[in-house]
C-alpha cells in the first residue's frame, strides 16, 4: 500500500524537484563550508541563512496550498501553526541554555527570572528533551488544527465564514501569547538560543546543517504531499473543494477528509515553524499576526495555487523581492509588493507556475487538435479552481 | 406505527418543515415500495426538492418520521450516512466533478470504502476497472473517458452524473429534472435508461416533462403547496380537477 | 466673634476693591515681582500673599500664571502678563493694566508653574472670584473650591452663599461648604451636617473627600461618615453596571461605523476588501487637512471642522473606492478569494503613500468644543464624544438604511447583488451599479473616519486597527444583513465591556474571539442567517 | 519544471547581483554607518525620525570633514517593524554591506533579535531608547534610559512634590512596562507605601477603548488620598488614552500622569490643551535652554525643511551615541571593532541638556534626568531635574534576582553579568 502511495506521487516534475532540493541540500552547505570566503562559488553564510528561511516558508505555503489549492479551505491562520511549532522548538533551545542566562539560574529562562517567576510552568516540562519537543512540534498544531477543524467541519462552516474563523484563531492566539502571564515571554517571545542538539547555533556548520534539514524537509514534505493529492483521497479533496454537497452525497464524510487534511497541513507548518525558529534566532508572537497568515495566501497566489511547485516558487519570489527591495528602496518597497500582488491577481490569475501550465497545455492540446484536424472547441481556460472561489 | 412500514423501502410519515415561516412541507406522507419506479410532479414551490433534501439528510423536518428499508430513521442520519445506507441522488443542474476526467468521476462514484485512509492507499483493481468499464459503455461516455468533464455537453453531463449514480449501486435512487435541457432523443432515451435501472433498484424521479412521465409509464403522485395532491396513473392524476387547478391547468 | 472679624475684613476688601487708588501701587508690584524670583516650592506663600490682598487686579495675573502667560524680565526681573504673538510677546503691566509694548521671547523668562501651583492659583482664584458680578465668574469660582478644598476659604464661601441668589451656583456653593466644612475645625455637630449632605448628593468626589476625612475625624464622627461611604459605595456600584452598558454601547457604535463600510462592500458585494480599513484612514487624514487649512486660514471655523470633513471624506474616499473599483476589483468578480489579495496589495500602497505623503507620525486632529468634556447623568459619566460618535453611529446606518431600502439607486443595487444576469437584462448598467456601491461603502468607511480620528490615533496604521474587528462584526452578524452588522456590534462591544472589568482587557477579547469562533459553529451563517434551500443551492 | 529552474537561476542571480553591488561601493573611501530602523509597519511612526536624525547627523559630520579622513556613508534598510527581519538586515548591514557600526532598534523586542547576530559577527549596535534594564552586552551600547534614570526620579518627585501616596501602574503588556513596574512596586514598597494603594493594570498594544481603565482610575484615585498614575503605556495606544483622560475630566492638579514612553513626537499627534500639567520623565526636552540644543533644533529644523518638526530624547541619545562612536574611532584611529570597544569606555561627550555624557563600563552611559510637564504648545517644561548626572542601572537594585549582578566591560572582568556574592561571571556555564 505505502510502495503504491509513493510511487504515485512520484512524477516526473515532482522527482525533479524533489531531486533538486536534495542537490541543493548538499551543494549549498558544501559551498559555504568547502570553499574560501573570496571563491567564486563561495555561498556567504549570510545567504545560507537567507536561503535556509526562505525554504521554511516555502514549506509553509505548500501546506497551506494542500487545503486551499486542493480542499478549498482558505485558511487564513496558517502563520498560527507555524508560529505554535516554532514556539514548541524556541522552548527546547530555551532550556538548553540551562544555567548560561544571565541569571544562571539553571532551570527558569532569563525572563522568567526577572519576572520573579518562581518555578516553571508546567507545560515547559519535558522540553528539554529534544525527542518531547520534535514531538510537540507536530503535536500541538496537529492537535489545535484537529479540535480547531473537528467543530468547524463539522457544523459546515464554510467559505468566508471558515476565513475569519481562522483568522480569529490566529487573532486570538496572538493576543494570548502577547500575554506576559502566559509564561512564553510576552511580546519579546524566546531568544538567546546557544546551541542546538549539542552544536552551536551560531556556528556556520550548524547554519549549514539547519539549511540541509530545511531543504530536505521541504523536499520530503513535497513528495508527501504529491502522493496525497495523486491518490484517491487527492481525487475527493478536489472534488469536494468544486461541489461538495456532491461528494457527501456519494457518501464521503466530507468533514473527515477535511479534517485529515487540515491536520496534516498544520502539522507541515509546524515543521516548518520549527526549521525557521533556529535559524532565525527568535521566535516571538509577531509570528501570529493575521497579516503574516494573508502574506502565506500570497505567496501561494503568486506562485500558483493547486500546483505543488507553486507555492514554494512564490514563497521564494515574495519574499526574495522583500529581502532586496528593503534593502534597495528602503522608503518606497511597500508600493513594488503591493503593485506586485495587485498585478499578480489581474494578470496571471492562476499564479507563475499555474500561468505557465496552462501555456503549456493549451500548446499541448493546440498541437493534438491540429493532429486531429480541430474537432473540439475546447475551453481549456474556463476549468481552474476559481470555480469553487464562488462559494 | 402502521403495518405497511416494514415492508416498504422509503415511509415518510406526517413531515413537516417550514423556513422563516413559509412552510415548505406540510404534514406529507408518501411511501416507496422496493422495486418500484416513481414519478413525481407539481408546481414549483410544491416541495419536491425539500422532500429529496430530507430523505437525503440535506435538511432536518421539523416533525414527522422518515424510515428507510423498514426500520432506519433517516432523520438522525447525515447526507454522507444515508448515501452510505444505499440512496443515491441526481440534482436537477448536473453536478459532476468538472475538474477530474470522466475516468475518475466514476472512480470516485465506485461503491467502495470511502474513509480517509481507505481512499489514501486505494489502488484500482482489476473488478472496479471492468466495473467502470461497463458504466462507460452504459453511459455512452466511454470514448471520452480521459476528457474533463467540464468539457462535456449538457447532456453529457446528465448521463455522467446518471453513470455515477449507477456506480454507487444505490438501492433507491432520487432523480431530480434529468431531461431537464436534453434534446428530444436524449429524452427518450434517458427514459428507457431510467426504466432499465429501475428493474434493479427503487427510482423516485421529479420532473416537468409530462411526455417523459407518460413515457415512463408509472405511478404518479402529484405535490402542491407541502403536501400529496393526488397519486395514481397518470391519467387518473392529470384528470383530477384539483391537479388541473394547480398545477396542469395553468 | 470670627463671623464678625471676617464681615469686617471682608467688607475691607470691598471697599478696597471699589476704590483702588485707596490702596499704595508698590506692595503691589513688589508682591507680583516676587513670583519672577520665587522657587516652585514658595510658590504656594506667595500666591496665598497675593491673594490676600483681595486687589481685583491680582485675578488676571494669577490666571496668567496658571496660563503660564507670566514672564520676567531678565534684566530689571519686573514680571509681565504677556501674549504670544510669533517670536515676540506684547507685554502687559499686571499693576496698570496698560500695554507697554512687546519684546523678544529671549528678554523674558516665564514664571515657572507646576501643577501644585495650579492647585494653589484655583484655589486663590476661587475665592477671589466668589463675589464677582459675573455669574459665570462666580460659577466657575464655585467649581475651583469644590475641587480643591481649603478650610481657610470656608469663611469666604459662607459670605458668598449669604449673597447668592443664582441656583445653580448655590448648589455648588452647598457643596463646597460642606467639603470644606469637613476638613475644618468646625463643631462635629455641623461636620455631621455635611456628611449628610454629601450623602445626599454623592458622586465620587463626595466619596474622595469621605474617605480622606475618616482618618482625621472625630470618634462620634466617624460612624456617620463610613455609614455614608457605604451608601455611596453602594449607589455607585449600581450606577457602575449601567455605567458598563454605556461604555459597551461606545465600544458598539465605534465597531459599527468601523464595519458598515465593510458591510457594504463585503457584505453586500461579497469582495473581501482588505483596503477597508485605508479607507477609514484616508477619512481620518481628510479631517486633520480640513482642520489644518481652518487652523491657518479660518479659526473661527474650528468648531465646524468635522462638519466641513464629513462630506469632504465621503468624497475622497468614494472616489478612491471609485477608482479601485474600476481599476482593479471589477475584473475580479465572481473570484471573491482574489479580490483579497488585489485589495491587501492595495492597502499597503495605500499605507505607504500616506506615510510618504504625511509623514509616519500621528497627525492632530482636535475635538471642537461640542465634542470634548463629560457630563453626569446621574450617576452616570457621558463624554461628549462618545455620545456624538453613538448618534452619529446610528444615524449612517439609519441613512444607508433608507437608500438601500427606498430608493432606486438602492433597489438597483440590491438587484445587481441578488442577481446580476437578471438585473442587467432588465437595463440596469450594472457596471455601473458595482462600482457605485463600491464608492458607497468606501465613502461611509471615510466618514467613519472622520468620527474614529476623533478617539483615536491619525497614523498611517490607524486602518489596520480596525480591519480584523470589523470582518468579526460582519460575519458574527451575518454576512450581507445590515441589522445584522448593528446588532453584531453592539452585543459585542457591551459582551467586551462586561469581561473587562473580570478578565482584564486583554483576555477580555481573546474570550469574546473564542465565542465569536464557538458561536460561528452554532451558526455557521451569523446571527442574522438567511435560511432556506435557496442560500445552500 | 524547466520554469522554475528558470526562475530560481534568475533570482539567484539577482540576489548575487546586489549583494555585488553594495559590495562594490565598499572600497576604503568611506566609513559605513548602518541605520537600522523601521520604515514601514507598526514602529515606523516611532523610528523613521531617528533614521532622519541620523542621516542628519552623518550629513553634518561630513560637512566637518568626515571621520579619520574618509567619509562616513549612511546604509539605510528597513526592516519593516518585522522582528526576525531585524536579524536578517542586521546580518546583511553587516556581513554584507560591511558597516562599522549600527545606529538602530526601538522596541526590545528587535534589540532583542539582533543580539546574538551583533555577538556572533562582533560589530557594533547604538540603541537609543530607554528600556527595561537587564541586559549588558558587549557589542551594545545602550544610550537611552535604564529604569533608574528614568522611572525612579519621576517616583521621587511625585512623593516629594506632589506628596502622592496611591499609585496606579498602566502600562503596555509587554517587558519593558512589566519589568519597570516590577521595579517601581518594589522601590515603592521599600518607601513604604501599602500593596493596597498600588493598582497595576496592562493592556494590549495599541489598546484604544480606555473607557473602563480610565473610570477605574478615577474610581481608584477617589480613596481619599493623593493618586498619580506611571504610565508606561506604548506609543500608539497613548493619544486615545489622553483624549479618553481628558474628557472624563481628569485634570493634572488631581490625578497627574507621569508618562515614560511619551515625548514631543507623540504630543505632535494631540491637542495637548486639556492635557497640561501631566508629566513625562525623560533626559532631555526639546524646551532645554541652552546654545547646544538650539544649534541642534535649528540644524534639524533646516534638514527636515519643516519648521513644525520636533526633537526628542531618542534623538538626543543617538546625537550622544554618535559623537561617542565619532570619539572612540578617533582616539583607536581605526573602525576596527574591538579596538572600538576598548576605546568607547570612558568617552566623553557633551549631551543637549547642557552637560557631559560619559559612556560608563557597563555600556550605559551618565544623564540627568529630568521631569517635564506638558505645555498647550505640546512642549515640556522642566519642572524638576537631578541635581548631578545619574549612571544608568543595567541590573536592577530592586530586583531580586538581579541585584548581586554587576557588568564591567573593561579588562581583566570584561563580563556583562558578574555576581557578586558567587564571583561568577554568568552566561559562561556554572
Amino acid at each position: 500500500m505505502i510502495t503504491s502511495f509513493l510511487v504515485k506521487s512520484l512524477d516526473r516534475t515532482i522527482l525533479i524537484a524533489a531531486a533538486l532540493l536534495l542537490a541543493l541540500a548538499v551543494l549549498v552547505p558544501a559551498l559555504n563550508l568547502l570553499t574560501a570566503p573570496d571563491h567564486p562559488l563561495h555561498v556567504p553564510t549570510y545567504l545560507v541563512s537567507l536561503f535556509g528561511k526562505y525554504l521554511t516558508y516555502a514549506l509553509l505555503a505548500l501546506a497551506l496550498d494542500l487545503v486551499w489549492g486542493f480542499c478549498g479551505i482558505l485558511s487564513l491562520g496558517h502563520a498560527a501553526f507555524f508560529a505554535l511549532g516554532g514556539y514548541a522548538m524556541g522552548m527546547y533551545l530555551m532550556r538548553q541554555i540551562g544555567a548560561r542566562g544571565s541569571y544562571g539560574n539553571p532551570l527558569l529562562p532569563d525572563f522568567m527570572v526577572f519576572l520573579n517567576w518562581k518555578e516553571l510552568p508546567w507545560f515547559w516540562y519535558g522540553f528539554d528533551m529534544f525527542w518531547f519537543a520534535a514531538l510537540m512540534v507536530v503535536v500541538v498544531p496537529g492537535l489545535i488544527a484537529f479540535v480547531f477543524g473537528w467543530f468547524a467541519f463539522r457544523s459546515r462552516v464554510n467559505g468566508v465564514y471558515l476565513s475569519i474563523i481562522t483568522q480569529a484563531m490566529t487573532y486570538a492566539l496572538l493576543l494570548a501569547f502577547f500575554r506576559n502571564d502566559m509564561g512564553f515571554g510576552g511580546n519579546n517571545g524566546l531568544t538567546d538560543f546557544k546551541d542546538i542538539l549539542g552544536f552551536n547555533i551560531q556556528a556556520d556548520g550548524t547554519r549549514a546543517a539547519l539549511f540541509a534539514a530545511s531543504a530536505l524537509a521541504l523536499a520530503l514534505s513535497l513528495v508527501v504531499t504529491s502522493g496525497i493529492v495523486r491518490s484517491k483521497f487527492g481525487k475527493v479533496l478536489v472534488a469536494l473543494r468544486d461541489a461538495e454537497s456532491r461528494t457527501r452525497f456519494l457518501g464521503y464524510r466530507v468533514e473527515h477528509m477535511k479534517l485529515f487534511a487540515f491536520t496534516v497541513s498544520a502539522m507541515m507548518a509546524g515543521v516548518a515553524g520549527a526549521l525557521y525558529v533556529p535559524q532565525v534566532g527568535i521566535i516571538n508572537p509577531g509570528e501570529f499576526e493575521p497579516g503574516n497568515s494573508i502574506e502565506v495566501v500570497i505567496w501561494t497566489a503568486v506562485g500558483g495555487r493547486g500546483t505543488l511547485i507553486g507555492p514554494i516558487i512564490g514563497a521564494i519570489l515574495v519574499n526574495g523581492g522583500k529581502s532586496i527591495f528593503t534593502a534597495a528602496f528602503p522608503e518606497f518597497w511597500l508600493f513594488a509588493l503591493g503593485g506586485l500582488f495587485v498585478l499578480v491577481t489581474l494578470f496571471l490569475p492562476k499564479g507563475v507556475v499555474g500561468t505557465a501550465q496552462q501555456y503549456l497545455a493549451r500548446r499541448k492540446a493546440h498541437r493534438a487538435a491540429e493532429r486531429q484536424d480541430g474537432e473540439s472547441d475546447k475551453e481549456q481556460g474556463a476549468t481552474a479552481p476559481e470555480a469553487m472561489a464562488a462559494e | 406505527m402502521t403495518g405497511k412500514k416494514p415492508k416498504s423501502l422509503l415511509y415518510l410519515d406526517g413531515v413537516s418543515v417550514s423556513f422563516d415561516g413559509f412552510k415548505a412541507l406540510n404534514s406529507l406522507s408518501f411511501i416507496v415500495e422496493p422495486g418500484e419506479l416513481r414519478a413525481i410532479i407539481g408546481p414549483n414551490g410544491a416541495g419536491k426538492t425539500t422532500m429529496m433534501d430530507i430523505i437525503t439528510g440535506k435538511t432536518r423536518p421539523d416533525a414527522g418520521e422518515v424510515f428507510f428499508k423498514g426500520d432506519i430513521d433517516l432523520t438522525k442520519k447525515d447526507e454522507a450516512e444515508i448515501a452510505q445506507l444505499g440512496i443515491g441522488r441526481k440534482f436537477q443542474k448536473p453536478t459532476v466533478f468538472e475538474n477530474h476526467t470522466v475516468w475518475d468521476n466514476l472512480e470516485l462514484a465506485l461503491n467502495r470504502r470511502r474513509g480517509v485512509f481507505a481512499t489514501l492507499f486505494y489502488r484500482i483493481t482489476g473488478e472496479d476497472k471492468a466495473r467502470i468499464e461497463e458504466i462507460l459503455s452504459i453511459v455512452r461516455l466511454a470514448a471520452r473517458r480521459d476528457d474533463l468533464a467540464a468539457n462535456l455537453s449538457h447532456g453529457q453531463k446528465q448521463w455522467l452524473e446518471i453513470g455515477m449514480l449507477l456506480a454507487q449501486e444505490p438501492e433507491l435512487l432520487l432523480v431530480d429534472e434529468p431531461v431537464a435541457g436534453m434534446t428530444d432523443a436524449e429524452t427518450a432515451e434517458t427514459a428507457i435508461l431510467l426504466k432499465e435501472i429501475a428493474r434493479t433498484r427503487s427510482v423516485v424521479v421529479v420532473e416537468h416533462d409530462m411526455g417523459f412521465i407518460r413515457d415512463l409509464g408509472v405511478k404518479v403522485t402529484c405535490l402542491a403547496e407541502g403536501s400529496v395532491l393526488a397519486e395514481g396513473s397518470i391519467d387518473f392524476v392529470s384528470n383530477d380537477p384539483k391537479v388541473i387547478e394547480n398545477y396542469l391547468g395553468r | 466673634m470670627h463671623r464678625i472679624a471676617r464681615t469686617l475684613l471682608l467688607a475691607f476688601l470691598l471697599v478696597a476693591a471699589i476704590a483702588p487708588g485707596l490702596r499704595a501701587e508698590e506692595p503691589l508690584r513688589e508682591l507680583i515681582d516676587a513670583l519672577g524670583q520665587a522657587k516652585l516650592s514658595d510658590m504656594d506663600e506667595h500666591i496665598a500673599a497675593l491673594a490676600k490682598t483681595g486687589d481685583p487686579k491680582v485675578v488676571p495675573v494669577l490666571e496668567a500664571l496658571g496660563e503660564g502667560n507670566l514672564y520676567a524680565r531678565k534684566a530689571d526681573g519686573q514680571v509681565f502678563l504677556t501674549k504670544e504673538s510669533g517670536s515676540t510677546l506684547s507685554l502687559t503691566d499686571p499693576v496698570s493694566g496698560e500695554s507697554v509694548g512687546e519684546a523678544p521671547k529671549a528678554a523674558l523668562s516665564k514664571v515657572k508653574v507646576n501643577n501644585g501651583v495650579r492647585r494653589a492659583v484655583r484655589s486663590a482664584l476661587g475665592s477671589l472670584t466668589l463675589l464677582s458680578p459675573d455669574r459665570d465668574a462666580r460659577l466657575k469660582a464655585a467649581q475651583s473650591v469644590l475641587q480643591s478644598p481649603n478650610a481657610e476659604a470656608l469663611g469666604a464661601i459662607e459670605d458668598a452663599l449669604a449673597a447668592e441668589k443664582d441656583g445653580e451656583v448655590r448648589a455648588l456653593l452647598e457643596q463646597a461648604r460642606a467639603t470644606t466644612l469637613i476638613i475644618s475645625d468646625r463643631p462635629v455637630e455641623e461636620k455631621r451636617q455635611a456628611v449628610r449632605l454629601l450623602k445626599e448628593n454623592g458622586g465620587r468626589e463626595a466619596l474622595s473627600i469621605l474617605s480622606a476625612a475618616l482618618n482625621a475625624a472625630d470618634d462620634s464622627l466617624k460612624p456617620d461618615i463610613e455609614a455614608a461611604v457605604a451608601s455611596i459605595e453602594q449607589s455607585q456600584a449600581l450606577w457602575a453596571a449601567g455605567q458598563n452598558v454605556w461604555y459597551g454601547l461606545s465600544l458598539g457604535s465605534v465597531l459599527l461605523l468601523a464595519a458598515i463600510g465593510l458591510a457594504i462592500t463585503f457584505g453586500v458585494m461579497g469582495i473581501i476588501n482588505m483596503a477597508h480599513g485605508e479607507m477609514v484612514m484616508l477619512g481620518a487624514y481628510t479631517t486633520f487637512l480640513v482642520q489644518e487649512v481652518i487652523r491657518d486660514s479660518l479659526p473661527g471655523l474650528f468648531d465646524w471642522s468635522l462638519a466641513i470633513a464629513l462630506p469632504l471624506a465621503f468624497l475622497v474616499t468614494g472616489t478612491v473606492g471609485l477608482a479601485m473599483e474600476r481599476g482593479v476589483i471589477r475584473f475580479l468578480y465572481g473570484r471573491p478569494l482574489e479580490t483579497l489579495l488585489a485589495t491587501w496589495g492595495i492597502s499597503l500602497i495605500l499605507q505607504q503613500a500616506v506615510r510618504t505623503i504625511f509623514g509616519p507620525t500621528n497627525r492632530e486632529v482636535g475635538n471642537p468644543s461640542w465634542m470634548s468634556g463629560a457630563f453626569e447623568l446621574g450617576g452616570l459619566t457621558v463624554t461628549w464624544n462618545r455620545l456624538w460618535i453613538i448618534l452619529f453611529a446610528l444615524a449612517v446606518f439609519a441613512a444607508l438604511l433608507f437608500l438601500l431600502k427606498k430608493t432606486p439607486m438602492g433597489l438597483q443595487m440590491r438587484a445587481v447583488t441578488q442577481n446580476r444576469r437578471m438585473a442587467s437584462s432588465m437595463g440596469i448598467r450594472t457596471p455601473w451599479v458595482d462600482a457605485l456601491t463600491f464608492a458607497l461603502g468606501s465613502g461611509i468607511a471615510g466618514m467613519a473616519g472622520v468620527a474614529l480620528s476623533q478617539i483615536d490615533n491619525v497614523s498611517p496604521n490607524l486602518g489596520q486597527g480596525y480591519i480584523i474587528d470589523s470582518f468579526m462584526v460582519v460575519v458574527f452578524g451575518g454576512v450581507g444583513n445590515l441589522w445584522g452588522t448593528l446588532v453584531g456590534a453592539f452585543s459585542l462591544g457591551i459582551l467586551n465591556k462586561f469581561l473587562e472589568p473580570y478578565a482584564g482587557a486583554v483576555l477580555g477579547k481573546i474570550l469574546v474571539l473564542v465565542l465569536i469562533i464557538l458561536f460561528i459553529q452554532k451558526r455557521p451563517r451569523g446571527l442574522f442567517a438567511l435560511k432556506g434551500r435557496a442560500v445552500e443551492a | 519544471m524547466t520554469i522554475r529552474a528558470r526562475v530560481t537561476g534568475a533570482f539567484l542571480a539577482a540576489v548575487l547581483s546586489t549583494t555585488a553591488f553594495n559590495g562594490a561601493f565598499a572600497a576604503d573611501d568611506t566609513i559605513k554607518v548602518g541605520i537600522l530602523h523601521s520604515l514601514s509597519g507598526t514602529m515606523a511612526i516611532s523610528e523613521t525620525t531617528l533614521k532622519d536624525a541620523m542621516l542628519m547627523l552623518i550629513e553634518e559630520q561630513n560637512k566637518k570633514g568626515g571621520l579619520l579622513g574618509k567619509k562616513l556613508e549612511a546604509v539605510v534598510v528597513d526592516p519593516a517593524s518585522d522582528w526576525p527581519l531585524f536579524a536578517e538586515k542586521a546580518r546583511e548591514l553587516i556581513s554584507v554591506n560591511k558597516v562599522s557600526a549600527v545606529f538602530g532598534c526601538w522596541t526590545s523586542v528587535s534589540r532583542k533579535s539582533v543580539l546574538p547576530v551583533f555577538e556572533e559577527l562582533n560589530s557594533i549596535l547604538f540603541y537609543p531608547v530607554q528600556y527595561e534594564g537587564e541586559e549588558s552586552q558587549r557589542n551594545v551600547f545602550y544610550t537611552g534610559a535604564a529604569p533608574n534614570q528614568q522611572a525612579i526620579p519621576a517616583v521621587d518627585y511625585l512623593m516629594e512634590n506632589e506628596e502622592v501616596e496611591r499609585w496606579v501602574l498602566a502600562g503596555t503588556d509587554y517587558v519593558y512596562p512589566r519589568t519597570t513596574n516590577k521595579i517601581l512596586e518594589a522601590y515603592l514598597i521599600s518607601k513604604g507605601v501599602k500593596p493596597e494603594d498600588i493598582m497595576i493594570n496592562y493592556t494590549p498594544f495599541g489598546h484604544s477603548d480606555w473607557q473602563t481603565i480610565v473610570s477605574d482610575i478615577k474610581k481608584f484615585g477617589s480613596a481619599g488620598k493623593k493618586t498619580a498614575v506611571v504610565s508606561t503605556i506604548n506609543g500608539d495606544a497613548n493619544v486615545p488614552f489622553y483624549k479618553e483622560l481628558a474628557n472624563q475630566g481628569i485634570k493634572a492638579e488631581d490625578i497627574p500622569v507621569v508618562a515614560f514612553s511619551v515625548g514631543e513626537e507623540e504630543l505632535a499627534g494631540l491637542d495637548t490643551g486639556p492635557l497640561v500639567g501631566h508629566l513625562a520623565a525623560w533626559n532631555y526636552f526639546q524646551s532645554v535652554d541652552n546654545p547646544a540644543n538650539a544649534e541642534f533644533i535649528k540644524t534639524w529644523k533646516a534638514y527636515t525643511k519643516n519648521d513644525k518638526r520636533v526633537t526628542n530624547d531618542p534623538m538626543e541619545a543617538h546625537y550622544i551615541g554618535f559623537n561617542m562612536w565619532l570619539k572612540a574611532v578617533e582616539k583607536a584611529g581605526t573602525t576596527d571593532t574591538d579596538a572600538v570597544l576598548d576605546a568607547m569606555v570612558g568617552i566623553s561627550v557633551p549631551n543637549l541638556s547642557g552637560g557631559y555624557s560619559t559612556m560608563m563600563p557597563n555600556h550605559h552611559i551618565t544623564k540627568p534626568v529630568l521631569i517635564g510637564e506638558i505645555q498647550a504648545d505640546g512642549q515640556f517644561e522642566t519642572v524638576w531635574e537631578t541635581p548631578g548626572l545619574v549612571v544608568g542601572d543595567e541590573w536592577s537594585d530592586y530586583l531580586p534576582d538581579s541585584k548581586d549582578l554587576i557588568s564591567d566591560w573593561r579588562a581583566p572582568m570584561s563580563c556583562g553579568n558578574f555576581n557578586v556574592s558567587t564571583g561568577k561571571c554568568g552566561g559562561k556555564g556554572s
